[in-house]
């Protein structure tokens, strides 16, 4: 089982609860402070995400942050439950939108998270992180 | 903590002063604002990011979307940031290159290229 | 469904981050401030009976904290996993512990909070709190 | 925040100063020093809470663990606290009638009564 896990309505507000708790949660798991900046950018990058793939698709559901402290890394996985729909909106171009948030969404990710995977379950697309832990 | 906003006018320039958090949940706070600039005919903005304590791809896509908006009246819009924490963020994005980055309000409203 | 849902290990460092979290959601519901210590430590305490419960039970499982925001009550769900432990806890005195957590515990949550019932739902014991929200 | 702790002996008073949060993650260390306290022959304490900033019930069950540990050899536990909010969870379990509690070290570490 993840360590803790966070599930939120897809609204916006919520986005900033889930950077709190994964900050909080990984600074006391042992991630170092100097990542800890990223970390929070990070998982709130892939909750914004989510929360848009809910909202464009006008679905209810919960997005689901689950924090994992494992042996030497701290995993982040963040998945949506919007089904099909998250792939078709990491591909499409969405015009309408100001600057195409998703791909800078992923890219901000993808540029500074080491390790990371986006990929996807049964409910939907799952963006899985980690970040080295340091010895107690 | 919340994003605070505050607009000056230098000259033909108009500063756009931003605090706190640009994030998924403020950023269309700031959107409203530029466009509420552009609209009522402000074409040459400047952005200092100086107060700016968090920045999300949101945000990004606004200032994207704003710098859109004052070329189509060709106008300009130019950030004002030292951060390295926020930098950083333009700089793995590619947006380094589609802004024009100063390191103080007085170089931004004095530039011209 | 909770507008915002944690579930965590039983351990006590995460008791923090679920006041963390429960006040900072409060809060932006618009709960007012100053109840806001007492929702924390309210939180605190529903959680750490869990967590010892669980920990007396040497159950694994996880705690849950069900943070809803209704119309006009913002209301706290701390649920623990330990099914039939948690009645024989709530009525048994435990010599061998200083003072008698458990019991302190639920006098500090229904000294502080006016609408608070201890119940049960199919896991295990159920503390369902609610304190009322500011129009916004 | 978590917990610090410091001792200073004052006469035949030892006084324990406590900051920051006493919960269920920080308590044991609480009543580790308590403990130690008591084993090592001093079994008259003052336990400052003026920098507490947050109390649980667990906190409150070390400090009644405390008392019972000093009482066995006639001893004392004495808090010192002006907080209202910290005031207040003693008021609402009682334990204002088990502690004594003064409004400064200098009255703890002088009362007798
Ligand atoms: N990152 C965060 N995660 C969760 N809650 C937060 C965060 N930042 C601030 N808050 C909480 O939300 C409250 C309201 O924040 P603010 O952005 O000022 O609200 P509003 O949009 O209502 O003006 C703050 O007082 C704080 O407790
Ligand atoms: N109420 C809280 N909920 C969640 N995390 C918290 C809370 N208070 C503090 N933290 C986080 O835990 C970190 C470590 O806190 P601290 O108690 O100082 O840890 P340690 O026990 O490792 O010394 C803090 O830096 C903070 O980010």
């Amino acid at each position: 089982m993840a360590t803790v896990e966070l599930r939120f309505s897809p609204l916006p507000e919520h986005v900033r609860t889930a950077r709190l708790v994964a900050a909080a949660v990984a600074r006391r798991a042992g991630v170092d402070e100097s990542v800890l900046d990223e970390l929070r950018l990070a998982v709130g990058e892939a909750c914004s995400r989510a929360v848009g793939l809910h909202q464009h698709g006008g679905l209810g559901g919960a997005v689901r942050v689950a924090l994992t402290d494992q042996e030497k890394r701290f995993v982040i996985e963040v998945g949506d439950g919007a089904g099909t729909l998250s792939e078709l909106a990491a591909s499409s171009e969405d015009e309408s939108a100001d600057g195409s948030d998703d791909t800078l969404g992923l890219a901000v990710i993808t540029g500074l998270v080491e390790d990371v995977e986006v990929g996807r379950d049964e409910a939907g697309g799952l963006i899985r992180m980690s970040w080295p832990v340091q010895p107690a | 903590m919340d994003l605070s906003l505050s607009t000056e006018t230098v000259g033909d320039r108009t500063v756009v002063k931003v605090g706190g958090e640009i994030d998924v949940y403020t950023a269309p706070k700031l959107r409203e604002q530029l466009v509420e600039l552009v609209n009522d005919g402000s074409y040459h903005l400047v952005v200092d990011m100086e107060g700016v304590d968090f920045l999300d791809s949101t945000g990004l896509g606004v200032l994207v979307g704003g710098l859109k908006r004052v070329r189509a009246h060709e106008g300009s819009l130019r950030l004002v940031c030292t951060q390295e924490r926020i930098l950083k963020i333009f700089r793995i994005t590619g947006l380094t290159k589609v802004f024009p980055i100063h390191s103080s309000v007085a170089d931004a409203v004095s530039a011209t290229d």
